[in-house]
């Protein structure tokens, strides 16, 4: 029950940054900021602790990235190119998959009715499942609204495989928004595709 | 956009010539939207600025040019090039004096131009986000973690009340297991003899058989047991003649007195 | 992929150490010094970057080691402790576990063939270890009888643990039967004419 001690207080600022690394090196995923203040112990300060050591690590081989609340350490992507390590075997997002993930994280939450809205096509069943096997997608909250249409949110692990530090971070994202690209209602019934739902399909003047 | 790109690229867009060729392509075509997002392109201009005009011809025309190859065009494609008929003469002709709720032609042009200024928005947006270093391709994690060692310790849940209740439980079962017939708490014969014979000797008089009775001779099974085991002593008393015994009436007070010593012939 | 590449020829000092760093860190087992040599490039001494890269991590939450010729980074052995996370999971004990530590409370000092006798049942080896385990018994004198069997009482912990201040404030049979904790024989009381519960009665046992 050694955890259980006030650990904050017998450890020095350098030994918590110490731990801290060590914590941050063991794990592969991202931990966030409260697991690792309770690893630090009570009166442990994790954000600054783990602002300070982001600045140690920079410019390094090995970064300290943050997405959202959670912290992990990650290679350097200039250094990308050389550090191949073996034959890539990704497979090729499909031109579907590719638009309808681009459309859940810049439009969030999103209904399926909705995606199939700005694409103009039914969603094929398969575009969802691998965006969700990638783990990349989630489902959100139900949309107040009639038939109470599920809606799509990205997950955590989005931001850690795109390397984002929080949605705001999305390529472009003020700039669409501001053009008012990111209105994902239903322009004309006539647009809509196949499969959408036919709730919400209020055309807009 | 990728497979068609090319033919388009070197044709005139507007000729039959070009419609046909996107039939061709059209499998690579992933709906009516995307169709028109290809067309709108090749007007080589901003989609800001795009003629709908112009588009809703071509569209037009590819369905024209698909139908004289014979080729099926799946229903929305269909839908749209009514839908896009429908508009071009709404574009063409002066708005209606009485528009009604119905939005107007130039309404229904520029809806159709945000739709495709936004899938293309989106199509960008989609590359921009897959030529971001990605995890595992570019960007790199911790290739042999350690993991953060959790010894897991099972505490368990168990109150006072569980405690008691379980041995409440064990008791409850075992009284029912082993049947031990509680012994009756009567008043017996033998204990009513001993007690009249010790009264008696100490009243003079007749008295009530209740007046004989040990102290709480209330309603319980102890109190009537007895009363039943004083009655009895009393008429084996009264057998051996030792007590006389008296009732005035039908459940009238039982009254008895010792026997005054008689002169046996 | 880049191996062929005269890689240590355009990168200065400070790039070969990054790329190290990066290697060693995403590469999921420890690399020989071969390995790294050729990915730093033609003309690179990996054996100097190495030490001197370990040089740099001497210290840290992160320490960079060697075994044999390979080489990894690892966390601080002396951190360890510090990485262990003891996690409390809440279980539910087992009836029989209950009953026994009852027992135990109830009839201490209890033998353990005395336990079975009052249950009815055997009593299984791991219910009594697992009792210890949580701290509530412990073994107490021996019984002077053949055999001189164990007996088994209860602890400190076990007051502690169920709010007790002393073994005489465990509610007696009588107190378990008020309180509807043990149902009382429905038989007799017919017979009873209805009247209270005789007091004495229930000293059995």
């Amino acid at each position: 029950m050694t955890e259980g001690d006030p650990v904050g207080s017998d450890m020095d600022h350098e030994q918590q940054l110490r731990l801290l690394e060590a914590l941050l090196f063991a794990s592969s995923e991202p931990l966030d900021e409260a697991t690792l203040g309770a690893r630090l112990g009570q009166g442990s300060n994790p954000r600054r602790l783990l602002a300070e050591l982001a600045d140690r690590y920079a410019g390094r081989g090995v970064v300290l990235v943050r997405t959202e609340h959670r912290w992990a350490f990650r290679t350097a992507p200039d250094l990308a190119p050389r550090l191949r390590l073996q034959e890539e075997v990704s497979r090729k997002l499909s031109r579907a998959a590719i638009e309808t993930l681009a459309i859940i994280a810049y439009h969030q939450p999103v209904t399926r009715g909705e995606i199939e809205s700005i694409r103009g096509v039914a969603t094929s069943k398969g575009t969802l499942d691998l965006l969700m096997e990638n783990n990349w997608i989630k489902p959100g909250r139900r949309r107040e609204a009639p038939g109470r249409p599920l809606t799509w949110i990205t997950t955590d692990h989005f931001l850690d495989h795109f390397g984002l530090s929080s949605l705001r971070d999305l390529p472009g994202v003020e700039d669409l928004r501001a053009a008012g690209m990111l209105d994902p209602r239903p322009v004309l019934t006539a647009l809509r595709g196949g499969g959408g739902d036919p709730d919400g399909a209020g055309d807009e003047g | 956009m990728t497979a068609a790109a090319p033919f388009v690229e070197d044709v005139r867009p507007d000729g039959p010539v070009a419609s046909e060729q996107l039939v061709l392509a059209l499998e690579g075509f992933e709906g009516p939207i995307d169709l028109l997002l290809t067309l709108a392109r090749d007007q080589k201009v901003d989609l800001t600025r795009i003629s709908i005009l112009e588009l809703a011809d071509q569209y037009l025309a590819f369905v024209a040019a698909a139908r004289r190859v014979r080729i099926e065009l799946a229903a929305d494609y269909l839908v749209m090039a009514a839908w896009l008929a429908y508009l071009k003469s709404r574009l063409l002709l002066p708005e209606p004096e009485v528009a009604g709720d119905e939005p107007g032609g130039a309404e229904l042009a520029a809806a159709l131009a945000f739709q495709l200024q936004r899938l293309e928005a989106m199509r960008e947006a989609g590359g921009k986000l897959l030529g971001l270093p990605q995890l595992g391709r570019e960007v790199f994690a911790r290739g042999a973690p350690e993991g953060l060692e959790v010894e897991r310790t099972s505490v368990f849940e168990v109150t006072l009340y569980d405690l008691l209740r379980a041995y409440g439980e064990h008791k409850r079962r075992e009284e029912s297991a082993t049947l031990t017939i509680q012994p009756l708490d009567l008043y017996s014969l033998e204990e009513a003899l001993l007690r009249l014979t010790e009264l008696l000797g100490t009243l003079p008089d007749w008295a009530t058989l209740s007046s004989f009775l040990p102290a709480r001779s209330d309603g319980s099974l102890l109190g009537r047991s007895a009363l039943a085991a004083t009655f009895a002593a009393t008429l084996e008393l009264v057998k051996a003649g030792k007590v006389e015994v008296r009732q005035d009436g039908a459940f009238a007070p039982i009254w008895l007195r010792r026997a005054a010593p008689r002169v046996i012939g």
